[in-house]
């Protein structure tokens, strides 16, 4: 069997004094995807940072652990030496080079592909999944809307041809149909052998998506398992799919915690 | 002294409201040449005359500040609508042109000389060195060194008020203009006026500065006030730290004490050839220290001279502006 | 106090930039109180639509009234100051200044200390900061983001910081909230969280909310009214449940996933 | 403070056993070539002086202060110095000799500056050596109506630097083209100003019979250069800071050394005066290697006259300020065989000589200028009085 | 009428080389975001090695050398100063390169000393008449090697991965990492551009009409700043306009200020601020400079 195309080991880091990642260890199999689930706050893009090297950026730091991809460790290399790997991140929210054509965004893209030859080949597939990206090619990616940021962003990674795709929240603002076309996406390009890690707030679509899932609080895993048992856990079900359990009524969203309502202000 | 007066100044404007200016030398100039302008008494010097209203020092002095602020006001129209390194650029225009015309302006300035700045005199004490200094503690005590009092006062009121202005609500909406202009506008902050008035404000530093340089170095020279000195002023706020008062204060120091501290010391930097030999000469040696000490402060306090005091440390003293946050950490 | 919310009117607004017509002749109307959501494909020119309510962009052609104020043409500032509050989609906090900093901004047009009173720290200014920062600690309390207060906002993870502009936008005490998909980047437990908030916020301070989201589900549970743009142009408006059926918005919008 | 040892009167800058004097000069900045060709040869000046016994038993020593041109600095660098000083022989920058003028006076340094503006003129303790750059400039004009064969109703061009050596080096071309009936084309550049194609067009457009230049040298090299390719081929009048060895180096020598005329009161090396030919020997074994040229003769000469001025307050046994200056001010007709007109340094709101050489570039001659003409006092000259400043 | 012509001719040729200069402004600011003032003893130091050099080896593989050298010059003040300080902000680097500049510049400047070294072009002195009009050859040449210049990078920023990786590194670095950029050999790289275009503008910067180089040279780096900002700081095309813009508006300045009153006095110095100052009044962003992207 072919090694994992991801494995984390205890991996932790900080921000400074302040930890973020206590201890994950984690998998996603060969040609796999393995979903990331947590609240704001829990960790997850940290994660992902840890894992490409860009952490540093951030102003944290990988404090310990292993991180192997496909047989190679990563830890401690630069950002470029893991694209070079075939390991492409997604970051959250976009970045896209605002002041670069859509088009040279692309491009940017595939600046760390191990095999340029392919470039034109991957930005056809991009233009046939994203058809505004072709239409917008000439047009400064700043001036986008966001969701067609978000196209962008994740069309830019798909230009690398990765062998593992790290995923920061792809739906985020996107319209229903759209979100539908980049779940295929992923099933798609997870066919053709790439695996994916992804972090996704829309935590029904994750879990359809994914084989396994691990579930963060506080920087620490807190449940795995594969994504049908999570989808069952009742856990699970309350605060990542914001299903309402028994006791809430669902139409007026109940009471909730208590909070001091707002009144108007008198000064 | 003089300088952080003006850094502080500069501070408010590039450090906090991301208004790059490489202008702030012709601030200084304006300031410098109301005071001498109002407060000298017309006479002769080196083939022209040199006007001169003869006002009582003090009163030319407030004069000449609020000249430099009214200088920033009348720019203000390019600088509230230019921002960020265009408005850096179009200021440095300032310098040359404010030079162009330093040197033109003979009967006013001097012209290449410049020209003796009027002594400080208040409360009938001139603050200026006088032949025979009363000696306090065995040290000659010149009016040059009495103007350190008031100097020093003038400045913790200057460093006191930025403070105030930084935690404030203009503070808050300078960063916010700094930081997201967009959306300042959207949460009812005039943006434009906000930049000229602080454009203002960071030219009545530069002006009481100009009165304090001009008094100190009691000669105002146009040549001074170039490109080097804007230049100058802007490496006292990266090295001090961007958006700190206490970090441009210690960034003027830094800036302006340490090549007249090589200079004198150069003599004594080892490795150093005499006049005369090859060599590295010890005013050479004196810049070159300089511009490394440049380089290094910043290579190893990358959050410039303010890194070195803890008690400044951003957010902490950030947070000080709402004190309803001290809610304590967030949970991570 | 609700009874003074003025009536929201959009009409024929066009916005063309080069090449693209964001707004096509766009018109709607959100009554006082209510909660109007705008919906539609990416690019269909939501945030453009936003982007004229507060004064950021200015259309070619067409009105917005707030009561009986014109706002084309006004700067962003005097929008503000009529109480017209926004988020962002791309969030838009000063990642410098704390987060109380940053709702302490908003509170802008209710302050009036200047550079004088500030640098020379006026009893007045000291007061009037006392009293906003109390009730800055209050909305933030409210919004759930009162722990956080003392982060620089730059430092604070994506979710938190969307419930900071929410935040921000409820400190400038508005009568009409913009709000740019506020649940985005949120999972299932923390959208419900947050449409109570909105729900709360409507109740107790009795605003009109504008709202774009792409999650229906929350749209059909918060809105009383919806607008469906596509290409600029508005092509269906009605209930919640009016929408969900409209087949124009479920071929242009929702796919297959709409429930039938 | 002031004191009496041995009989001597001394005061700041003169202990038991040294006398100190100072330079401001300028080694790092836009007259770093100059500031250290004087500095170099008022060390050999002094280093001869105390091999000689010294003056009054002491040793003279030389306190060298860098300033880089920059007036601020030079005003903190002379506060530190002056009190620990007898005298400034050197000092480089007119704006830097204007802004110490008034503490200068107050402190009764006798200084010399490197520097030749009439506008430095009138000051009791400041002492111009030779002749200002406005006398030179008549003196100039007068060579080229006599020998160029300029005629009133010619064109004359006059490129000259901003600031006090261009203002008053103008001063004297005005007034003598008005004399001479020329008309003046000015031209004025920046020190930054490297190329001189658009002055040299304009000078060409104006027709000029002769070229005056106040500019550097560089500046000076470039406008020679750019008139000879336009074909323009007027003689050129210099004054003496326009012109400098090195020029011989560059493309543009053989244009110098056809039509280039310096005026100078330095005597140049290659002048067969003995005095001169042992400086250039002494000066070449102490720094071998190192340019020949006006400025060690300057400074030599600036050196010596400080060096006189010790003896004499020596021997009339005051060694103070005021004691140093008086002394220096008794010499009506300075001359210490290094060639030149006798100086006369008695009065001060009048230069020291109005008779400077005409020298020509020349590549074979030591220090790269040979005579032309010998120092003479022109007519024009004579009537010209500078305004003293 | 041959007057204006030759102002112009003139004012367009000595507009060139500030052209040169401005594009080595532009190129570090494009790809880095940093305002480089070491540029100028960049340029004493490529001028330096093509004089000491070209005796021994001739012109113009002492041009080479010299080019190459500013180019090993410029990576090694990236490397050794510029790359520790990953984290500083654009402003942060900018002063930096103030420092490197005061160091580099007082070294190369002991080692000029006073003298003026010639470059030992090909040029020479000789000109070029067209219909009465003297142009220098040195400036002709000047004037091609710009546009040549210009147009390589502009190409290359446009259509080579180099220049789409410069732009995103400069952009936004993390993401730029994230893309496989390796950001080192990106910003190494923008330095030793700037380097090269150095050397190359202080050859043309120091022969004739000038007599050669010496430690003043720098200086007219400083002319070439508002080149830069007219045409765009982050614009090549907007560094050949603007450079050719000023060389004009000082040549007419310089060449009228006899029927002009207001031109006298050196007016001519600060021709090119104010024209700076209008610019920038009318276009923020320069002429060609792409203008601030906004939307929210
Ligand atoms: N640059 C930073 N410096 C310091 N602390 C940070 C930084 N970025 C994030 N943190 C902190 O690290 C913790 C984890 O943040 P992270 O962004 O990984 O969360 P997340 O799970 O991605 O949340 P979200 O779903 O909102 O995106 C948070 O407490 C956050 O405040
Ligand atoms: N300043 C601008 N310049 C040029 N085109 C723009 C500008 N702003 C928006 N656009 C274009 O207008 C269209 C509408 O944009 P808008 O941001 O309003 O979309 P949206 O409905 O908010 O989409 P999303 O759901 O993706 O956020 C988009 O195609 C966008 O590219
Ligand atoms: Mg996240
Ligand atoms: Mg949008």
């Amino acid at each position: 069997m072919s090694p994992p195309a991801l494995r984390v080991r205890d991996l932790t880091a900080a921000y400074g004094p302040v930890p973020a990642l206590r201890g994950i260890t984690l998998e996603v199999p060969a040609g796999g995807v393995a979903a990331v689930l947590g609240g704001n706050g829990a960790g997850k893009s940290t994660l992902l940072r840890a894992l490409s090297g860009v952490l540093p950026f951030h102003g944290g730091a990988v404090t310990g652990g292993e991180i192997t991809a496909g047989g190679t460790s990563l830890r401690g290399l630069r950002p470029d030496r893991i694209v070079a790997a075939g390991v492409v991140h997604v970051p959250e929210g976009r970045h896209v080079f605002a002041r670069m054509t859509v088009a040279e965004n692309l491009r940017a893209g595939s600046l760390g592909a191990r095999d340029r030859r392919r470039a034109a080949e991957a930005r056809d597939r991009v233009h046939a999944l994203f058809p505004i990206l072709a239409e917008r090619s000439r047009q400064p990616a700043g001036l986008l809307s966001g969701g067609e940021q978000q196209m962008l962003a994740i069309g830019r990674a798909l230009m690398a041809g990765p062998d593992l795709l790290l995923l920061d929240e792809p739906s985020l603002g996107l319209a229903p149909l759209v979100t539908a076309r980049i779940a295929g996406t992923i099933t798609e390009i997870n066919r053709y052998g790439t695996a994916v890690l992804l972090i996704e707030q829309n935590a029904a679509l994750a879990l359809r998506l994914a084989d396994h899932a691990y579930v963060l609080e506080t920087g620490a895993v807190a449940l795995h398992g594969t994504a049908d048992e999570l989808a069952a856990s009742d856990e699970v079900r309350r605060r990542y799919l914001g299903v309402a359990t028994s006791g809430e009524d669902e139409e007026d969203l109940g009471p909730g915690p208590a909070v001091r309502p707002l009144a108007r202000w008198a000064g | 002294m003089a300088a952080a007066i003006g850094a502080i100044g500069l501070n408010l404007l590039t450090g906090v409201a991301g208004q790059l200016s490489m202008g702030h030398a012709f601030f200084l100039a304006v300031g410098a040449y109301t005071y001498v302008w109002l407060a000298a008494e017309p006479e002769r010097a080196a083939g022209h005359t040199l006007h001169g209203l003869g006002w009582p020092p003090p009163l030319a002095a407030a004069v000449a500040v609020a000249a430099a602020g009214i200088a920033g006001g009348l720019f203000s129209p390019i600088a509230g609508r230019l921002r960020g390194a265009s408005l850096g650029i179009a200021t440095l225009a300032l310098v040359f042109l404010g030079q162009h015309v330093l040197f033109r302006a003979e009967a006013v300035t001097g012209g290449v000389n410049g020209r003796a700045v009027p002594p400080m005199e208040i409360l009938g004490l001139r603050l200026a060195d006088s032949p025979e200094p009363p000696v306090v503690l065995g040290v000659p005590f010149g009016g040059l060194e009495m103007l350190w009092f008031p100097g020093a006062a003038l400045l913790a009121l200057a460093a006191w008020f930025a403070r105030g202005v930084v935690y404030g609500r203009p503070g808050r909406a300078l960063t916010t203009i700094r930081d997201h202009e967009i959306a300042a506008g959207a949460m009812g902050v005039p943006v434009a006026r906000y930049r000229a008035g602080v454009f203002v404000v960071s030219s009545v530093y530069a002006g009481l500065a100009g009165v304090l340089l001009a008094l100190v170095f009691q000669r105002a020279v146009p040549e001074y006030f170039g490109l080097a000195l804007a230049l100058d002023y802007l490496a006292m706020i990266v090295i001090g730290g961007l958006g700190s008062v206490g970090g441009a204060a210690a960034g003027a120091v830094f800036v302006s004490l340490l090549p007249q501290l090589l200079t004198r010391y150069g003599d004594a930097i080892p490795f150093v050839a005499q006049p005369g030999e090859e060599g590295l000469s010890p005013s050479e040696a004196a810049r070159v220290l300089y511009g490394a000490a440049f380089v290094a402060v910043l290579l190893y306090l990358p959050r410039g001279l303010r890194g070195l005091l803890p008690r400044c440390a951003a957010p902490a003293s950030r947070a000080r502006a709402v004190r309803a946050g001290d809610a304590g950490d967030p949970p991570r | 106090m609700s009874g003074e919310v003025p009536r929201l009117e959009v009409r024929d607004v066009t916005v063309r930039f080069a090449g693209v017509t964001a707004l096509d002749g766009v018109g709607f109307t959100v009554e006082p109180g209510s909660l109007h959501a705008v919906i539609g494909p990416n690019g269909a020119g939501k945030s453009t639509c936003f982007n004229v309510l507060s004064g950021l962009c200015r259309p070619a052609s067409g009105s917005v009234r707030l009561g009986g104020t014109e706002l084309v043409g006004l700067p962003p500032h005097r929008i503000a100051a009529l109480g017209v509050a926004r988020t962002f989609q791309n969030i838009a906090l000063s990642p410098h200044l704390t987060a109380a900093g940053n709702l302490m901004l908003a509170r802008h047009r209710l302050t009036r200390a200047g550079f004088l009173a500030c640098g020379l720290r006026l009893p007045s200014a000291r007061r009037e900061e006392r009293r906003h920062a109390a009730r800055v600690r209050e909305i933030a309390e409210f919004t759930g983001v009162a722990a956080h207060l003392a982060t620089p906002a730059g430092l604070l993870p994506y979710g938190v910081r969307k419930r900071l502009e929410l935040a921000r936008a409820l400190c400038l005490e508005p009568a009409v909230l913009l709000l740019d998909e506020p649940v985005a980047g949120m999972n299932g437990g923390e959208r419900r969280e947050m449409a109570r908030t909105i729900q709360r916020v409507r109740a107790g301070l009795g605003v009109s909310v504008l709202l774009v989201e792409h999650d229906m589900d929350l749209v059909a549970r918060l809105a009383d009214e919806v607008t469906v743009l596509d290409f600029g142009r508005r092509i269906a408006g009605g209930t919640p449940e009016e929408i969900q059926r409209h087949p124009d918005v479920v071929r242009a919008y929702l796919g297959t996933e709409a429930p039938a | 403070g002031g004191g009496e040892s041995g009989g001597v009167k001394t005061g700041p800058g003169v202990t038991k056993d040294t006398i100190t004097v100072s330079a401001l000069t300028d080694l790092t900045g836009p007259y770093a070539a100059l500031g250290k060709g004087v500095t170099q040869a008022q060390k050999l000046y002094f280093d001869q002086l105390n091999a000689a016994g010294g003056v009054c038993g002491r040793k003279v020593e030389l306190l060298v202060r860098d300033h880089g041109y920059d007036v601020q600095k030079a005003v903190a660098a002379y506060s530190e110095i002056a009190p620990r000083s007898a005298a400034l022989p050197q000092v480089i920058g007119s704006p830097i000799t204007n802004a110490l003028r008034s503490r200068l006076e107050s402190d009764k340094l006798l200084t010399i500056p490197q520097a030749w503006a009439h506008t430095l003129l009138g000051s009791r303790y400041i002492q111009l050596t030779g002749t200002t750059y406005d006398i030179d400039m008549v003196n100039a004009v007068a060579f080229l109506v006599k020998e160029k064969g300029l005629k009133a109703g010619d064109r004359i061009g006059h490129i000259h630097l901003e600031g006090d050596y261009g203002q008053s080096a103008l001063a004297g071309s005005r007034f003598a083209a008005e004399k001479s009936g020329l008309k003046l084309v000015e031209q004025q550049v920046k020190a930054t100003d490297a190329d001189m194609t658009a002055q040299a067009a304009a000078f060409r457009k104006a027709g000029v019979k002769a070229i005056l230049v106040s500019v550097s040298p560089k500046q000076a090299a470039s406008l020679a250069g750019v008139t000879a390719a336009m074909g323009l081929k007027v003689p050129f009048a210099a004054s003496n800071s326009a012109f400098a060895q090195q020029l011989l180096a560059t493309p543009v020598a053989p244009v110098l050394e056809r039509e280039y005329y310096v005026m100078t009161a330095a005597t140049p090396f290659s002048a067969d005066v003995p005095g001169v030919k042992k400086l250039a020997g002494d000066y070449q074994k102490a720094f071998p290697g190192q340019p020949l040229d006006s400025s060690v003769f300057s400074g030599y000469t600036t050196a010596a006259i400080v060096g006189e001025a010790l003896k004499k307050a020596c021997a009339a046994k005051d060694l103070t300020r005021e004691g140093i200056v008086t002394a220096h001010r008794s010499a009506k007709a300075f001359d210490i065989g290094l060639g030149g007109a006798p100086q006369d340094y008695s009065q001060w709101t009048r230069p020291a000589s109005r008779a400077g050489y005409i020298v020509k570039p020349d590549k074979a001659a030591l220090g790269g200028t040979r005579v032309h003409q010998e120092p003479a006092e022109s007519d024009l000259a004579k009537s010209y009085n500078p305004p003293a400043g | 009428m041959t007057a204006l012509a030759e102002l112009l001719v003139n004012g367009l040729a000595s507009g060139a080389v500030y052209a040169l200069v401005a594009l080595g402004f532009v190129i570090v600011h494009r790809s880095t975001e940093v305002i480089n003032f070491a540029h100028p003893s960049l340029l004493l130091a490529g001028g330096y090695l093509v004089a000491v050099l070209h005796d021994d080896i001739g012109f113009w593989p002492a041009l080479g050398a010299g080019v190459a050298g500013a180019a090993a010059l410029g990576a090694l003040v990236e490397f050794v100063v510029l790359r520790r300080l990953r984290s500083g902000s654009h402003g942060t680097l900018s002063i930096v390169t103030i420092g490197v500049d005061i160091v580099l510049t007082v070294e190369i400047a002991r080692r000029i000393g006073a003298e003026v070294l010639p470059l030992g072009d090909p040029w020479g002195d000789r000109v070029v008449q067209v219909g009465g009009v003297t142009i220098a050859q040195a400036r002709i040449a000047a004037l091609g090697v710009a546009v040549a210049a210009i147009t390589v990078f502009l190409l290359a920023f446009k259509y080579t991965s180099w220049g789409v990786a410069m732009r995103a590194a400069a952009e936004d670095r993390a993401t730029a990492a994230l893309m496989g950029v390796r950001l080192g050999r990106v910003s190494a790289g923008a330095w030793a551009v700037a380097g090269a275009l150095a050397a190359l503008a202080a050859l043309f910067l120091c022969v004739f009409p000038t007599p050669g180089l010496d430690r003043a040279t720098s200086f007219a780096a400083l002319k070439a700043l508002p080149a830069a900002v007219i045409g765009g700081v982050d614009s090549t095309t907007g560094a050949l306009a603007g450079g050719l813009l000023i060389g004009v508006t000082e040549a007419l300045a310089v060449g009228y200020q006899d029927e002009a009153a207001l031109l006298r006095g050196g007016f001519a110095d600060i021709a090119p601020y104010l024209l700076m100052i209008v610019v920038l009044l009318i276009r923020p962003t320069g002429l060609f400079g792409t203008r601030e992207l906004a939307r929210a």
